[in-house]
């Protein structure tokens, strides 16, 4: 601390050396949201450090690079090259929450697949818009499945392998059933009383239904 | 079950001894800090001073038992899972001092002993790991990804975006929904089997006598043919699958005799 | 910069220099939030491009600076070196506060994946309190693996690459201490040398196919 009278910033309040301060600007520049002048720099840095000669350091450091140091007004801030912009394309996206109604089909589709649309009106208690599952057919979530072998033969309804791959699942048969979900604190609120009878299957008939269930698991490696 | 896991009964004014009372106060509070038995025992084997794996599990099992009758005399309320593993203590106590019956099933004492050390041990390390994963370099902590959204933005897409939880709880909401009923047809003439079956689960607990099948029908629905017709038919179904579970005996004399049902005792 | 990579790049399918390709991934690790597989690199690259050479090379020019190109499971990001994280101060995302129950749920999950609701249970002797898991979940740090093949098929429970990005883990591999404690035999559900002590063990075997049932098509409906 007393060898004050070095001319060099760097033992004067002890600033970092330059290549440390050029390493600290390039940091803020990529973490700050927005293009940030040499006063917010320094007001960060350590004391006595001189963010304009680490900005110069660093523009020379990034030419010709795929990420550049560019000035905006009074501001620095990085951004990518300009002729590379065409990698960046597919980037530009903008995201929307699936509606309620959309949701809550493509739920159906994923817990109860291959599933027609009366089921899955059945299930919702209300009809099902052709725009709804088509809108989820777009996004590449659900395909059509087989034609079920009942009156009409209707088109049944499955997930991707995108749904998966979106969801973090492997296999749609890894979801966890609404019993798992309620042990797991994963509903958001406990049905009311009574409505737990009308969950077929859990109440406590477990050897009346077990049957059924066995009859029920799908092929053991079957894959959408 | 284990979110409270000890709750300290009214306060009884019996101890008036100032000593106690601050020994019994310390005492609660340190039981509610415990999750569960485990980390209780992991607690209290911190106190011999020695690796986890040369802890006396004899002298931990004595140092548990103690505890909860302490517990018990300033009358804590103890939840379930802690008096299970002190039985199981008491149990694996009495199969360390005693010496080994041949003849007998199961583990010896040394084995479950083995056991509970390695339970504590992994629980130790799980807990050293979670302070090591909690002191890396996080995320928006230490480490920072880009500030800026993209700004070379031509082209536009919208994608639409739902998480895994979004899926489940639209899921668990329809089907745990009130007013939840098929549209497709009108029940109010029809009673379900599973209907049939929750009010006759309730009521064959006094049917120790044979009773007519007909008389379990519900009030109302005894004089509408159609009404009548569906619960028969559902009382009749769900007798039978009483029968199966080995609830029920039926009985009938002859063809379209009255079907009769009691009571199993002998389950 | 190098005349040999060139020529080798540019021989089949003519695929732009090495040294372009690694501007190439330099501008869309830039800019893309979340971590980018090679795959997604590829896709976007002209054809013939080798985004794992480039982005190997790209590592290297970053080793010491500001910004460090890191590796998330098998996909690849860019984040702030974590000495300079006292500048981004201002930056800093305050995360709701995790439960100790929540923390420790966490490491069982990392180090024991994929690992069941029971298994969790068993390690910690107590249940897992409503909203431990939904808070893991939510936190994209945590996703269903795939059900395990024991009695009742349950749900288990496996680590993501958000969770390697926030604890700036390359794999589940490099989570600290895994060797030590495989080596100590506590990632067992047994301790080692043979002691097969038979323990009261909760697996929630109770209710067998429950939730399969529930997850499956009605039995009428089912045409396997």
């Amino acid at each position: 601390m007393s060898d004050a009278h070095d001319a060099r910033g760097e033992s004067l309040f002890r600033a970092p050396p330059l290549a440390e301060q050029e390493r600290m600007v390039e940091a803020m520049l990529f973490a700050s949201p927005a293009p940030m002048t040499l006063a917010e720099m320094e007001a960060r840095m350590p004391h006595g450090s001189d963010p304009a000669e680490a900005v110069q350091l660093l523009r020379r450091r990034y030419e010709g690079r795929g990420v550049q140091v560019t000035r905006v007004g009074d501001a620095w801030a990085m951004r990518t090259a300009a002729d590379l912009g065409f990698l960046m394309a597919r980037e530009t996206v903008e995201t929307r929450k699936l509606s309620r109604a959309a949701i809550e089909t493509l739920a159906i589709i994923a817990y109860h697949q291959p599933v027609t649309r009366a089921e899955i009106e059945e299930i919702r208690g209300v009809s099902v818009s052709r725009g709804t599952v088509d809108q989820l057919i777009e996004l590449e979530w659900v395909r059509f499945g087989r034609r079920k072998m009942t009156p009409g033969r209707p088109v049944t309804y499955v997930v991707t392998q995108g749904f998966l791959d979106h969801f973090g699942l492997e296999s749609a048969r890894d979801l966890p059933g609404l019993k798992e979900l309620r042990e797991a604190g994963l509903l958001e609120s406990r049905p009311p009383e009574g409505a737990e009878a009308e969950l077929p299957r859990d109440d406590g008939t477990g050897d009346m239904f077990e049957d059924d269930a066995e009859a029920q698991l799908p092929p053991e490696d079957e894959d959408f | 079950m284990a979110d409270r896991p000890i709750a300290a009964n009214d306060a009884e004014p019996e101890w008036d001894a100032v000593a106690s009372r601050r020994a019994a106060e310390a005492l609660i509070v340190d039981v509610d800090g415990f999750e569960g038995p485990l980390d209780l025992l992991l607690t209290l084997s911190r106190t011999q001073k020695v690796d986890l794996r040369r802890v006396s599990i004899l002298q931990l099992t004595e140092q548990y038992l103690v505890f909860i009758e302490q517990a018990r005399t300033l009358r804590i309320e103890l939840a379930a899972d802690y008096l299970v593993m002190a039985a199981w203590l008491a149990f694996l106590k009495s199969r360390l001092l005693l010496p080994p019956d041949p003849t007998e099933e199961g583990p010896s004492g040394e084995e479950m002993a083995a056991y509970l050390a390695f339970q504590l041990e992994r629980l130790a390390a799980m807990r050293d790991c979670a302070a090591k994963l909690m002191a890396r370099d996080r995320l928006f902590q230490d480490r920072f990804p880009r500030g800026a959204s993209d700004e070379i933005t031509t082209a536009r897409k919208i994608t639409y975006s739902a998480g895994l939880l979004d899926l489940m709880q639209a899921y668990a909401r329809i089907r745990t929904r009130d007013d939840f009923r098929p549209f497709v047809m009108d029940r109010d003439h029809v009673l379900t089997m599973e209907q049939a079956l929750d009010r006759m689960r309730g009521l064959i607990g006094y049917a120790g006598d044979w009773t007519d099948l007909m008389s379990y029908l519900p009030d109302g629905w005894q004089l509408d043919p159609q009404r009548r017709r569906s619960a028969t038919a559902a009382n009749f179904a769900a007798a039978l699958e009483l029968a199966k579970a080995g609830r029920v005996q039926i009985r009938q004399t002859e063809s379209f005799a009255p079907i009769e049902l009691r009571r199993r005792d002998d389950r």
